[in-house]
Parts: structure tokens; C-alpha cells; sequence
């Protein structure tokens, strides 16, 4: 447990405490804890169904918890509504990439960005593209695309856009559910690379199941079974887990590399 | 007191009519989504089957039943094999749609029967009526409660027991896969409207007992069927079956209290009431999904 | 020039010509297709680009239309008298509801306010707690329903079912004069261009694009900071004022209203105009809105008993075979002649 | 088995498949490969039927299916996982895996216990809505519910996205196993190297719609179609 | 030049009238049929040779069943078609709507049913019942029959409302109690509540201003509740023969209606006026009173021109005043002052067969008071 152990702990971002998750009697989340701390790149894995992405639901609101609080900054997000949750800082991506279709990919961005306008500026028209949307598109490789309408985008492309819409909104806390799965190899590189340097300007939560991504880019992990945290530690010491092994890696190939 | 009381038997009869005119939206609105305002006139054409077949024989009511499901359903074949099939995923377009199909139904009738109403004799066994709690209940309505019931539960053996109704299921929640599943998605989607119809026409053979049978007949019914699917939840039958029952007590005793012009007035504040509490009827099924 | 600038040139020049050349009677009509066309482009605003399928757009045409014939009636019935229906229907003092209607200032602002807060209400209840697509539709429709009730119900505060009629003055205006019916038509042009203009910069606004944003992924828009249920009940009461204004506008252009034009098959009728120019596209709405009513006249002149018909088969075979419209079948045969096809590729 | 020649497909007025061809035969694997949007998944949704080829020819077992509808394709014997995790969200995962077997010509229940042996996680899950499931939970009934119409041909599109590792290596298991021992044919588009490399016999890479390499599982070491791949 | 009543319509050897009815909507089932009557009439009088030896045109529109389309169709027969005259209207919504068209043009329409009354436009001849000639005969008749506690029925439109209003003060000054007093929307269906209200208060009668489809749910509604005619009669003041076959006969038979013609009114003019009507429109149809009332109209607006010797519109009102017929339901006559019509009144009781036989009439026709101001007990109403 690294984070623990540090002589001077920096102020944790976001805290969740004792939460709970209740689906008609099915406890998604059970008496978690969890822990980022500001300016930390945090992966989080764990089986199909320990509960990762119900608690990134948590956090920005989709989910209401049946006990269990969340801090970010030291403010409850428990209660708040979505869209207040994003105004504190907190973005996230969806595990399946959810863009407007009907709206161009420069149009989704813009709408990324604008949201802390007031609504009187929101009445004007959107003239030309904004820095942040600018390098969104070019770090998200949809500068060719950027007049298109999103419905046209690839899986893959989408997944894309999804990260840019998340690059513009600026958040202190990004949540991505699994940003690099449908990518090719290359295209994952190159998400890792964009990850790292988000990171170092911001927070980051990561939901991964790509093991190789993993080891590259992952600083501390933490590893979820069954709506709890079963390890939390580096790349190394989860591996080696045998119990992380037993429900998440599988025998055989935990450490296979190719 | 007593006429307290005796509205008892009545809230109930306001519901059998209620969910017999939304049953059918089960399926075609509830399943399929589709906002079907010819619902109505799919009633009408039932009404319409009592009428023509009235002194054909001597039991030309209870025939009049099934020949009503097998008139309305075919109509309600055709209008999914023609025209509502290019509409999926469009809900609203299809309440449009629907209504432009409701309007030239309804001058069809009028050409066909001329626009007075006409007269369906009832048969003598549904005339009287027997005494409830101090209330002479008549027949007809008994008559009602009883085929209310007999279609709810044939609904929901089909639902949640036949391999059909999980089928229609299946293709409704995602067509693209159904296909990929290896059902036959287009007969699926008529036989689901054939279903949703034809429970209009029954609906349309029962109503002759207690209401008119005109062109516009469809026109009466249509905005509550709705509601009562709406207050129940999307799909659901036993929210549409307690929406019913809840409306119909309600339409009951609120008439009985105060008036009927306010009386659906202050049930159409309750529902919007109602929605604040469950935003999508009675009972939802929860979805992770993002719409 | 773009086509679009020319063929709004081209309309401007012909509403303008309208007055000197058509018969006060068809003026009259066309007047009256204007004050839909506004409301057409209300429509337009919550159907089209925000997803708000609203059947109940008669209730704001009556809000507005009632609010004016209230002052309407008042000024008529000068400050002892009553207003015609209420002697009849018994009443013998004006009602408390009646007296602020005496003041124009009050009347006008009544017109946009009455109509702009029941929408921005009634919207934020709804949309508040997520109801929305067909939810919305069928309620908007069961308002629609309940409303023309209760206005029923009320006769000596409405006039009940035969609503208000009966106004010979507008403003200074002589209603009964060809010339006073003029300047109402230049009113109602006037107003429809204004409410298009204020539209169109809308719907070109990041406030449009976040609009359409909300219709098609109402719940991904919270998830970039905003409040959809905002968004969708400012655009709501937007288009309700302007059925509002249409309503005010309809009453001293047709001399009456009543809650015959406020029920669930007006309200739908509304749509129609909106279906068949095509929803997407505001000039679409307008010409359609302009072009159904005209049938509707033509048609009822000519050929009373099929108007169902064809009104039912005009709609379907729109729906069926341009979803998007005129405005959408303009739109693909430029394409074809114009512009490249696209071919995606990445 | 499956062979498919000149094909272009288009969405609307998009074209997305330029004169794609490819040969998959009886009791191959072929993995196809390519960036994001080249058209992988497009090219499959032509053969399952959903979009009909603007020009070209499939045929399966020698029979032109280019016309057939996608239900009568499942039928004759081909399966299609779609890509992202795509179940019927309001039934149960067992009713789930019920209408699918409906659908079969065999209707052999014990086909529903065979997925299950597969995807054992699926078992605690049975009477859970499929909509309710977390994303690899999906995936797998997806899978499992393509394996029960018993396929001689299956196309699987991603089959890997969100799974974890371990259930990963049983989907391969799995894979292998029916490839090896029961003859299945299988039409895989992947994004795992390692994944494919381990399975497939042969690969066919794609990019801007068209075919651009095609050859056996040995030269995908090849640097070329690393580099195809490459951005 | 736009002058439109003015010798009006009549050019060359024609003259045009307008008819105006809902052909469509809610209200056509009932308006069509006065179209139809209005017709034959038109068609009678120019099979004996028109008016002032021209021919009469039917122009004929549709008000759509929506009030605002009466005002604009009226002003398109004037103003464009330059009709002579306009026959039409049903519901008195669409007459109050089109009033001010006919007043700012004076222009004249002829207005075929019965109605509440409490109105009188120059412009305006009104050929069906004002409330004394239709609702006070129908009162007087019930508390000749002894009832004394009344129930009253009725939709929630000015019609309906206005008579209850005169109902009421009849009952208060007769000493006659009234138990309820209940509206429902047009249209409505679900009577189960109502019929329960009538069955627990126990009235000798029942008196009917329900319209349209609702009588038809109301009657077969208010029959398996085992409330009878026998105990409890209803008097209905919108049910004719048309409205019976909807009904069905069975389940009204035995109940009152009040009109002022019926199709087995025995006079020679009917008995040509039913054969003519089943000659025209086929043996099916029946005749009723507002149908009649329309046919009444176009014959006697033909003799006021006979009169006037023209069509112009002053001319033609002010020979109106004193002109009779011999119509299907007896004398009739204009009454100059107000433009109503005298009318025999008639409480009918309906047969099992569908027909309605006539079992009380005034002795002669009634003079017409649509402000009732010949009745003491109303002198609160107006
Ligand atoms: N609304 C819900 N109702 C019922 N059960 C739910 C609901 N949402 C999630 N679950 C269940 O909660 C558990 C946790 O789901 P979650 O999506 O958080 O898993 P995950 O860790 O993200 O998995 P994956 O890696 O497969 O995406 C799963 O078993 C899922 O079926
Ligand atoms: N529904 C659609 N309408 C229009 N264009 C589409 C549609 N779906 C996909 N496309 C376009 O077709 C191209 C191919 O898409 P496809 O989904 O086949 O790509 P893919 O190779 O499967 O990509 P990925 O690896 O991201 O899944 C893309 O450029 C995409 O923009
Ligand atoms: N005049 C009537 N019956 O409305
Ligand atoms: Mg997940
Ligand atoms: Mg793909």
C-alpha cells in the first residue's frame, strides 16, 4: 500500500467510505473504500462484475448508493445530480462510447467545452474552433473527421471522441471505463501515451481489463471483487496476488507477455 | 353512505372497460413501441363485426368475439406490414403516422356505415343486472369485468410463459440481434400487432354493451387507453392492470364527489402528480443504459 | 446568394404583395395560415431540433388567444358593461379573473406570460423527473384534453364551448374594414418574421446544437455539465409564447376562439403542417404549415367528405416517403444535382 | 465455406466497402484485421445480411446467400457475435439463452448447458435482465448465445472486448476447442496480436474498405502488416 | 359591387344559396342530414319552377364540426359565392360564431334547430324551437304527470346549462325539487356514475340536454341499472329518430322526447315530406325535426322572396314577418318581431320500433319567446 506509507500524504482527491450498492436486493457494492489522491493515475480492475463501473456511476451520480459516502474535494457528491457533479470537476467516459450522433465531431467537442458559459453566450453562435477543441481533435486523430457527423464514427473512433469530449471538459478527476478496449495495438499505444500525459496535470481513474496496457501505464492498482477492494498496490504486487490470480488473471497466463 | 359503497362495484366497472381498451396497447405500444392512435379505430372495427354480424345466429355476440380478434388483428397485420414496419425506432412518428391512418379509418367507416351510429342489440342473457353491496350491477358490465380478466390472463400466459411472447420480446428490445439470433423478425412484428389489434376488436365487441358504435367511437377511448399505459409503465401488464383499477376507482369516486368535467381533470392532475413520484409509470424495468 | 437567401426573398416579396392583390376574404385566410405558421415554428423549436413531441401545443394557442379576446371582449363591452356571453350566461359582475384584462399593457403582457409560465412549469415537472418521448407526447395530448374541459366547464368565465366571439376592434383597428384587416395581416406577417428570425439564431446557437445534443442522448448531456431538463423546458416555454402569440394573433384576424381550436385533433393538426414541410427545417415548417391549411381550405371547398382522406393519406404517404418533409426532399435533390456524395472512409 | 467477392456495401449514401473479397474455408479460423473504421465490422454485418451488398456475391457452402435474410443465414448454419456486448436488456439471461435456442433448427436444450459450461459465471446470473449486466458479463451471454444455435460458421466480432483476462483465456479455450475437435469455422476480427496469432490459421487485413494483405498465420510476424496495422 | 345579399345571388337565371353544415367531425353525424333535408326542399322548389322564376343552386360547405371554419365558410358564401341566403348550423357554438359574420355583411342565415334562446339577430331567422316552444311545454307536461323531484342530464355546453337555468326556475316557482343537476364532457362515455347518482336520489324524472354519442352510453347505461320508464321516465330534448336507431330502440323505448315535429306527425304536407325524403335518400332514413326544421327553412325564406320580389336582404326580412306554411308539423309562421317561427309542441313517447308516437301536443302553435318574457317565473333569466 503505497500511498499509506509516504512520509507527507498528499490530500486525497476523491473518498469514498463505507459505500453500498443495492440492485433489488443484489449488493453490486459492498462496504468499499477507495481512495485517489490528487495528481495520482490509478488503474482499477478487477472480474466482469465486481462492481468497477457501478462505483464510476457512484461517483458522477447515475447511481444513487444505498449507504456509503463520496468526497471529492471534500465535498459530497452523494445526492448531488449529474451535471452539478461535472461542474465540480469530476468527467467520465462510458464503457460503451456514447456520442450525438446527429451533431459533427468538432460539435460534440465544442459542446464539451462549453458547458461552464452561462446560458447567455450559450445563445450565440460558435465561431471558428477553440484551442482546447483544437488539440482535442488532433489528439484524438479526428482532425479529417472533424466536419462529419458523429453517427458515421467506427467503434473505435468513437472511443476516441469520447476521450477528446473528456480532454475538453477539463475536469480535475477523469474516470475512463475501459478507453483503449475495441483499439487496435497501435491506437492503444497511443491512448497510453496520451494517458500519461493527462496524468500529469490531472487525476486519473482507469478501468482496464488489458493487462499489457496495464503494465505499461500503470502506476498503483487497485483490484475490485465483489464489490470491494480485494488488493491495492503496484502492477507487481497485484500480479503476484495469488487471490487476484485465482478471480481476475487465471492461472496460467497471468504473466504471459507477448 | 351506501352509494359510497356501491361506487365500490363501479370503480371496478370503469376499470374493466379501461384495461380492456389498453390491453391491446401492451403489445403495440407497450412492446413494440408504437404509438398507435389507430388503436381506437381498431375498437371501432370490432364494434363494427358486432353490428354486422348481429342476427346472423343466435349467439352472434359470443361469435362476434373471436371474429372481432380475427377483423381487428388483420387490419392491425396489414397497418405493421405496410407502413409501420419502416418505422421502428421511431416512436413518435408512428403516433403521426397512426393518426393519419386513424383519420382515413374513420371517414372509411362513415362511407361504409354512414356517419350515424349504429345499434347493437344486446343479447338477452346480458340484459338485468344483479344487486352488489346495494347497487344493481348490470350484466353487461359483469359481462365486461369477466372477458377484462380472461384477456389479462391470456396476456400474461403469453407474455411470460409461450416461447412467442419471448420472441416478441426479444425482437422488440433489439431487432438487429433477434435476426442474428435466428428469429424471424418481420413475422414477429406482425403477428405481435395482429395480437395487439385483435384485442382491440374484442375490446370494440364489449363496448357495444355500454357505449355508441359510430365512426368516431375510437376517438372516445383512445386518450385514456393511453394514459392508463402511461400511469402503468412501458410494457408492463400488471402496471397496466393496476393503472387501470386505479384510474377507474378514481375516475369513479372523484365523478361521484365532484362532477365529470372535473372529475378528468383532476384525474389528469393526479397522473401528472403520480409521475413526479415514478416518472415511468408504475413499474419500470431498470435499464443501465443511456438513452 | 444562397438558395435560402433567395427563396426568403422571394417569400418576403410575396407577403408583401399579398395585401394588393388578394380579396380582403383571402387576405383573411391567408392571415390566419400565418398565425399556424408561427405556431409551426414553435413546433419546429421542441419537435424538431429538441425532441419534445408536444400534442398540447393548443392549450398555449388558447392561453395567448383567450388572454387577448379577454381584453378584446373588454374593450367592446366598454367600463360599465359585460361582456356579451356573460349576460347570457348569467354572470353579473365581472369576475376578478376578467378585471386586470381591462388594462392593454397587462392584456399583452399576458399574451407571452400566461402561456410562457404554464409551459416553463408544467415543463420543469415533467422534464424534471425524466418523462420524456412517448410519456411526453401522451400527456401533452391528455392536457390538451383536460384543458378544453375545464374551459368548457367555466362558461360564465370563458364562454364555455362556444368560446368568444363577436370582436369588431383591435387596438384602434377597425376589424370590419378591409383596411383594419390589412394591418392585421401585416401584424401577423410581421410577427411570423421576427419569431423566425429569433428561432433561426437559435437553432444556430450552441443553445440549438446543445438542443439537439439533449434530443438525441438526453442522459449523456448531464455528463457534460448540463442540465437537460433546463435546456428542454426553456426551448418548451420558447415555443409555447409562441403558440401564445399566434393565438392573440388568430383572434382579431379570425374574430373568434374557442375551445374547438385548442383540443387534442387542433393541437395534432398543428403537427401536420410541421410534418409535411418538414420538421428539421424551420423555413420547412412555415411553408408547410402555409400549404396544409391552403389545402384545407381548398379542399373543404371542393371536395368536404374526402378532406379526412386525404388530410390521413397526405400524412402517411409524407411519413412514409419523405420523413424529413419538403423541406427534407428539397434538401436531398440539391444533393443530387449539387453536391458530391460522400464517401466515408477513414 | 463462406466466400464473399466483390463486395461493396454502403451505409445510406456512405460507402464503407470497396470490392472486399475473402475466402474462409471449411474448418479454417481467419482473422481479420485493421485499424479502427477500416470496415471489419461492416464487412460482417454484410455477410450476416444486415446491409446488402451495393454490388458482389457471398455464398455460403457454395449457395448464393447474398439476397437472404439474416434469420434464414442464422438457420443455415451461421452465427455473428456483434461487436459491444449487445444482449436483449429486458430479459433475463436465461430467457436470453431460451429464445435463442427457440430460434435453432435443433432446439436441443442441452446446447443452453454446453454455452453455460463455457461462461460458468453466467450460471449465478440466470434470472438477472441481461440490460442489468456489467459489461464483460454481457459480452460472454453473447457469446454463449451465439454458440447455441450450434453453428458450422462463426463470425465473432471482438469477441474479447471487456472481459477480463482469465475468462479471456477460456473464450480462447473455448474457441480453439470447438475449431479443433468440433470442425467449427470461425471468422474472427480482433485487435489482440497475440490473441489471433495464437488461433488463427489465416488473416485478411483491411483498410479504408478494401482488402489490402491477406496470407497465412506466419506472416503476421511479417513487419509489412505491422506496419498496415500501424496509424 | 359588393353588395351581397343585394338582389343577391341572383344572377341571370339563378339564384345561389348557401348550405352549411358539418360534413365532417363530431358533428356531421347529425348536420348531415339537415343538409339532406335543406336539398330536397331546394330541389322541390325548383322542380315547380325555382323562385321568381329562377333556379336555386345549392352551394354547399362544410363547417367542419369547428366553430372558427363556420365564420370563415359563411364569409366565403357571402363574400365570394355572393349567396343569397345561408341555410345552416346545429350547435349553437357555430351559430354564435358565425353571427357577427351575417350582422357586419347583413346578410341572412336561416338557423334549423332548437336552441336556448336568449337571442335575437335581425340577421338571423331561427326555424327550430326556442326554449317555450320545446322545454317549458316538456315541463309543463311532466308536472301535469304529477313528478315532482327531477333529476337533470345534461352536456357541458351552453345549451345544456341554459336550459337547466330555466328548468330551475321553473321548478323553484312550480314547487317541483330538483335532486341533481349533473354535466358531462361532449363526448364522454363512462355513465356507470352518474346512472348511481339518479339511482340513489330516486327522481320521478329525469330531464335529458345530454347530445350527440353520450345519449346513446347514457341510455344503454342507464337501462341495466334497473331504473325503468315506468318508474322513472326520461325526457330528452336532443333524442330523435336519428338518435333512437343509434340508441337502439330497446333501450329507450317508453322514454319521453319533446320536439315539435316527428316522422309520424300526421299531416298531409309530412306524408309527402317522408316520401320524398326515403324517395331522395333511400327507405332506411329517417325524417326528425331538425331535419324538418331546416326543410321548413328553405320554403319559407322561397315565400318571403315571392313576397319581396327580390332576394335583397332588407327586403326579404322585412316581408318574413307573418309568413306561413303548411309544413310537415302544421302551420307555421315567422314572427316578424323576433324572427323565430310559431310551432306546435309535441311530447313523444318512444316506440320499441324506433319510432316515436306522439302522447301530448299545445293546442296550436306556440308564439315564440326565446327571452321567455311571457313567464313571470323567468323574469330573472334574461
Ligand atoms: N442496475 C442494476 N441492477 C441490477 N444489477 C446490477 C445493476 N447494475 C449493475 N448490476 C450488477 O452489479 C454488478 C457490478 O456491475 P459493474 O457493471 O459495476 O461491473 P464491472 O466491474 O464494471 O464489470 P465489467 O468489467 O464487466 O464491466 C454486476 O454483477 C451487475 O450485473
Ligand atoms: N451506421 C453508419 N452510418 C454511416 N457510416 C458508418 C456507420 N457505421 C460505420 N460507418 C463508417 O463506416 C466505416 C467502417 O466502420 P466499421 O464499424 O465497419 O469499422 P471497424 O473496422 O469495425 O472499426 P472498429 O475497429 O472501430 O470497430 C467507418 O469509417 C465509419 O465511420
Ligand atoms: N342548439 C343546440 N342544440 O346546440
Ligand atoms: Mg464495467
Ligand atoms: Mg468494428
Amino acid at each position: 500500500m503505497t500511498g499509506v506509507g509516504s512520509p507527507t500524504p498528499p490530500a486525497a482527491l476523491l473518498e469514498v467510505r463505507g459505500l453500498r450498492v443495492v440492485f433489488d436486493g443484489f449488493a453490486a457494492i459492498d462496504g468499499l473504500d477507495f481512495t485517489v489522491e490528487e495528481g495520482e493515475l490509478r488503474f482499477l480492475i478487477g472480474p466482469n462484475g465486481a462492481g468497477k463501473t457501478t462505483l464510476i456511476d457512484v461517483v458522477t451520480g447515475l447511481t444513487k448508493p444505498a449507504a456509503g459516502s463520496v468526497r471529492f474535494g471534500g465535498r459530497e457528491l452523494v445526492g448531488r445530480r449529474e451535471h452539478h457533479i461535472v461542474r465540480l470537476g469530476v468527467g467520465r467516459t462510458f464503457q460503451t462510447a456514447t456520442v450525438f450522433e446527429e451533431l459533427t465531431v468538432v460539435e460534440n467537442l465544442d459542446l464539451a467545452d462549453s458547458f461552464r458559459l452561462p446560458l447567455r453566450s450559450l445563445l450565440r453562435r460558435r465561431r471558428g474552433v477553440s484551442d482546447a477543441v483544437a488539440s482535442a481533435l488532433e489528439a484524438a486523430d479526428l482532425t479529417a473527421l472533424a466536419d462529419k457527423p458523429a453517427g458515421v464514427l467506427s467503434h473505435g473512433q468513437r472511443q476516441w471522441l469520447e476521450i477528446g469530449m473528456l480532454l475538453v471538459q477539463r475536469p480535475k478527476l477523469l474516470l475512463l471505463d475501459e478507453p483503449v478496449a475495441g483499439m487496435s495495438r497501435s491506437e492503444r499505444e497511443r491512448t497510453g501515451e496520451l494517458l500519461h500525459r493527462i496524468a500529469s496535470t490531472h487525476t486519473v481513474v482507469v478501468v482496464e481489463h488489458d493487462m499489457e496496457f496495464l503494465r505499461r501505464y500503470a502506476r498503483k492498482v487497485t483490484v475490485m471483487h465483489q464489490g470491494h477492494v480485494l488488493r491495492e498496490g503496484s502492477v507487481a504486487e497485484v500480479q503476484e496476488d495469488p487471490r487476484v490470480r485465482e478471480v481476475y488473471l487465471g492461472r496460467a497466463k497471468g504473466k504471459a507477455v507477448t | 353512505m351506501g352509494a359510497l359503497a356501491n361506487q365500490l362495484p363501479i370503480g371496478l366497472s370503469i376499470a374493466a372497460v379501461l384495461l380492456l381498451i389498453a390491453l391491446g396497447l401492451t403489445f403495440t405500444f407497450g412492446q413494440m413501441g408504437v404509438i398507435n392512435m389507430a388503436h381506437g379505430e381498431f375498437i371501432m372495427a370490432g364494434a363494427y363485426t358486432a353490428f354486422l354480424l348481429q342476427g346472423v345466429t343466435s349467439q352472434s355476440f359470443l361469435i362476434a368475439l373471436p371474429v372481432a380478434f380475427a377483423v381487428a388483428g388483420l387490419m392491425g397485420l396489414l397497418l405493421e406490414w405496410s407502413l409501420i414496419r419502416r418505422f421502428y425506432g421511431r416512436p413518435l412518428d408512428t403516433l403521426l403516422l397512426t393518426w393519419g391512418v386513424s383519420l382515413v379509418l374513420q371517414q372509411l367507416a362513415r362511407d361504409l356505415f354512414g356517419a350515424p351510429n349504429v345499434q347493437v342489440t344486446a343479447p338477452g342473457w346480458l340484459v338485468g343486472g344483479v344487486d352488489v353491496l346495494g347497487l344493481r350491477l348490470p350484466y353487461n358490465r359483469v359481462f365486461i369485468i369477466g372477458l377484462a380478466v380472461v384477456c389479462v390472463v391470456g396476456v400474461w400466459l403469453y407474455l411470460t410463459r409461450l416461447p412467442a411472447g419471448r420472441r416478441m420480446r426479444a425482437v422488440v428490445q433489439n431487432r438487429e440481434l433477434a435476426a442474428y439470433s435466428g428469429i424471424a423478425t418481420g413475422r414477429v412484428d406482425r403477428f405481435t400487432f395482429l395480437l395487439g389489434s385483435g384485442l382491440a376488436g374484442v375490446a370494440g365487441v364489449a363496448l357495444t354493451l355500454v357505449g355508441p358504435v359510430g365512426p368516431s367511437l375510437g376517438t372516445f377511448y383512445i386518450v385514456d387507453a393511453f394514459l392508463v399505459v402511461v400511469a402503468g409503465g412501458l410494457g408492463q401488464l400488471r402496471g397496466a392492470v393496476l393503472a387501470a383499477v386505479a384510474l377507474g376507482f378514481l375516475n369513479g369516486y372523484l365523478e361521484f364527489w365532484t362532477d365529470a368535467s372535473l372529475a378528468k381533470v383532476l384525474v389528469f392532475v393526479a397522473i401528472i402528480a403520480f409521475l413526479q413520484v415514478r416518472p415511468q409509470g408504475m413499474f419500470v424495468l431498470k435499464g443501465r443504459a443511456l438513452v | 446568394m444562397t438558395w435560402g437567401r433567395i427563396s426568403l426573398v422571394v417569400c418576403v416579396v410575396l407577403l408583401a404583395l399579398a395585401p394588393l392583390t388578394l380579396s380582403p376574404f383571402r387576405l383573411g385566410l391567408l392571415a390566419k395560415y400565418l398565425c399556424f405558421a408561427i405556431v409551426a415554428v414553435g413546433i419546429a423549436l421542441a419537435w424538431g431540433q429538441g425532441g419534445m413531441l408536444t400534442l398540447g401545443q393548443g392549450v398555449f394557442f388558447g392561453l395567448g388567444g383567450y388572454a387577448m379576446a379577454m381584453y378584446l371582449k373588454l374593450e367592446e363591452a366598454g367600463s360599465a358593461g359585460l361582456p356579451d356571453f356573460m349576460v347570457w350566461s348569467g354572470v353579473e359582475e365581472l369576475p376578478a379573473l376578467w378585471k386586470p384584462f381591462g388594462n392593454p399593457v397587462f392584456a399583452l403582457a399576458a399574451v407571452v406570460l400566461v402561456p410562457g409560465l404554464v409551459a416553463f412549469l408544467l415543463g420543469l415537472l415533467v422534464f424534471r423527473q425524466r418523462v420524456r418521448g412517448a410519456y411526453f407526447a401522451i400527456l401533452s395530448q391528455a392536457l390538451a384534453a383536460a384543458f378544453v374541459i375545464l374551459l368548457v366547464g367555466q362558461q360564465g368565465l370563458t364562454g364555455g364551448t362556444n368560446g368568444m366571439t363577436n370582436f369588431t376592434g383591435f387596438f384602434g383597428l377597425d376589424l370590419t374594414d378591409p383596411n383594419g384587416q390589412r394591418a392585421v395581416y401585416a401584424i401577423a406577417a410581421l410577427v411570423l418574421g421576427v419569431l423566425f428570425l429569433v428561432a433561426k439564431l437559435l437553432v444556430r446557437s450552441r443553445f440549438g446544437r446543445l438542443l439537439v445534443a439533449v434530443r438525441d442522448g438526453e442522459d449523456r448531456v448531464r455528463f457534460l455539465g448540463y442540465d437537460p431538463a433546463l435546456v428542454k423546458t426553456i426551448t418548451f416555454t420558447v415555443s409555447a409564447v409562441m403558440a401564445g402569440l399566434a393565438g392573440a394573433l388568430f383572434v382579431p384576424v379570425v374574430g373568434i376562439i374557442s375551445p374547438a381550436m385548442l383540443g387534442i385533433v387542433p393541437s395534432l393538426e398543428l403537427l401536420v403542417g410541421v410534418a409535411v414541410g418538414g420538421r428539421f427545417v424551420l423555413a420547412g415548417a412555415i411553408a408547410g404549415a402555409i400549404a396544409v391549411n391552403y389545402a384545407k381550405t381548398l379542399f373543404s371547398e371542393d371536395f368536404a367528405e374526402g378532406w379526412l382522406y386525404l388530410q390521413g393519406g397526405l400524412f402517411v404517404l409524407v411519413l412514409v416517403f419523405a420523413p424529413k418533409g419538403l423541406a427534407g426532399v428539397v434538401e436531398s435533390v440539391r444533393e443530387r444535382f449539387g453536391r458530391k456524395p460522400v464517401e466515408v472512409t477513414a | 465455406m463462406l466466400s464473399v467477392s466483390g463486395v461493396d456495401a454502403a451505409y445510406g449514401r456512405a460507402r464503407v466497402l470497396f470490392g472486399v473479397g475473402l475466402e474462409v474455408p471449411a474448418g479454417s479460423l481467419v482473422c481479420v484485421m485493421g485499424r479502427n473504421g477500416v470496415g471489419k465490422t461492416t464487412l460482417l454485418k454484410t455477410v450476416m445480411g444486415t446491409l446488402t451488398p451495393t454490388a458482389g456475391r457471398i455464398t455460403f457452402d457454395g449457395r448464393d446467400i447474398t439476397r437472404l435474410a439474416t434469420h434464414q443465414r442464422v438457420r443455415a448454419g451461421m452465427a455473428y457475435v456483434p461487436q459491444g456486448h449487445v444482449s436483449f436488456p429486458q430479459l433475463t439471461v436465461w430467457e436470453n439463452l431460451q429464445v435463442t435456442l427457440e430460434a435453432t433448427a435443433h432446439r436441443e436444450p442441452a446446447a443452453v448447458d454446453e454455452a453455460l459450461d463455457v461462461f460458468p459465471a453466467l450460471r449465478q446470473l440466470l434470472k438477472r435482465p441481461a440490460g442489468l449486466l456489467s459489461g464483460g458479463q454481457r459480452q460472454q451471454l453473447a457469446i454463449a448465445r451465439a454458440l447455441i444455435t450450434r453453428p458450422r460458421l462463426l463470425l465473432l466480432d471482438e469477441p474479447t472486448e471487456g472481459i477480463q483476462p482469465s475468462v479471456i483465456d477460456e473464450i480462447e479455450a473455448a474457441i480453439e476447442r470447438l475449431h479443433r475437435e468440433a470442425g467449427l469455422t470461425v471468422l474472427l476480427v480482433e485487435q489482440y496480436l497475440d490473441f489471433a496469432l495464437r488461433l488463427a490459421d489465416s488473416f485478411v487485413v483491411m483498410d479504408a474498405g478494401e482488402v489490402v494483405r491477406a496470407g497465412a498465420a506466419e506472416e503476421l510476424h511479417d513487419e509489412e502488416v505491422r506496419r498496415m496495422l500501424a496509424v | 359591387v359588393d353588395e351581397p345579399g343585394g338582389g343577391a345571388g341572383a344572377s341571370g337565371d339563378e339564384i345561389k344559396v348557401g348550405i352549411l353544415h358539418s360534413l365532417s367531425g363530431t358533428m356531421a353525424i347529425s348536420e348531415v342530414t339537415v343538409r339532406d333535408a335543406e336539398l330536397l326542399a331546394v330541389e322541390e322548389i325548383n322542380a315547380k319552377g325555382g323562385v321568381l322564376g329562377k333556379k336555386l343552386v345549392p352551394v354547399t360547405e362544410d363547417g367542419a364540426s369547428d366553430w372558427p371554419t363556420f365564420a370563415e365558410k359563411a364569409q366565403k358564401l357571402i363574400s365570394q359565392d355572393k349567396v343569397a341566403t345561408v341555410f345552416g348550423g346545429w350547435t349553437s357554438a357555430s351559430r354564435k360564431a358565425m353571427l357577427p359574420v351575417f350582422e357586419r355583411n347583413k346578410a341572412l342565415l336561416w338557423y334549423p334547430v332548437q336552441y336556448e334562446g336568449l337571442e335575437s339577430s335581425p340577421y338571423i331567422f331561427y326555424t327550430g324551437a326556442t326554449t317555450n316552444q320545446q322545454i317549458v311545454p316538456a315541463l309543463d307536461y311532466l308536472a301535469a304527470q304529477g313528478k315532482k323531484k327531477m333529476f337533470l342530464v345534461g352536456s357541458d355546453y351552453v345549451f345544456p346549462r341554459t336550459a337547466n337555468k330555466i328548468i330551475k326556475a321553473y321548478a323553484a316557482a312550480k314547487g317541483i325539487e330538483v335532486l341533481g343537476e349533473e354535466y358531462t364532457p361532449l363526448g364522454h362515455t363512462e355513465y356507470s356514475t352518474l346512472v348511481n347518482k339518479i339511482a340513489d336520489a330516486k327522481p320521478d324524472a329525469v330531464f335529458n340536454t345530454l347530445n350527440g354519442d353520450s345519449n346513446v352510453a347514457f341510455f344503454k347505461q342507464l337501462r341495466g341499472s334497473g331504473i325503468t320508464p315506468q318508474t322513472t321516465p326520461v325526457v330528452s330534448v336532443s333524442v330523435a329518430e336519428e338518435e333512437v336507431k343509434g340508441i337502439g330502440p330497446e333501450n329507450v323505448a317508453g322514454h319521453l322526447v319533446a320536439w315539435n315535429y316527428y316522422q309520424t306527425t300526421t299531416t298531409p304536407a309530412n306524408d309527402a315530406f317522408v316520401k320524398a325524403f326515403k324517395a331522395k335518400y333511400g327507405a332506411d332514413k329517417v325524417t326528425s325535426d331538425p331535419m324538418e326544421a331546416g326543410y321548413n327553412a328553405v320554403y319559407l325564406w322561397a315565400e318571403a322572396v315571392k313576397k319581396a320580389g327580390t332576394t335583397e336582404v332588407e327586403a326579404v326580412r322585412k316581408a318574413a314577418g307573418g309568413i306561413t306554411i303548411e309544413a310537415p308539423e302544421g302551420t307555421t309562421t315567422i314572427d316578424g318581431d323576433n324572427q323565430h317561427v310559431a310551432k306546435t309542441a309535441r311530447i313523444g313517447l318512444v316506440q320499441a320500433d324506433g319510432q316515436i308516437k306522439e302522447v301530448w301536443s299545445s293546442p296550436g302553435p306556440i308564439k315564440p319567446d326565446p327571452y321567455l318574457r311571457s313567464y313571470d317565473w323567468a323574469g330573472g333569466l334574461s
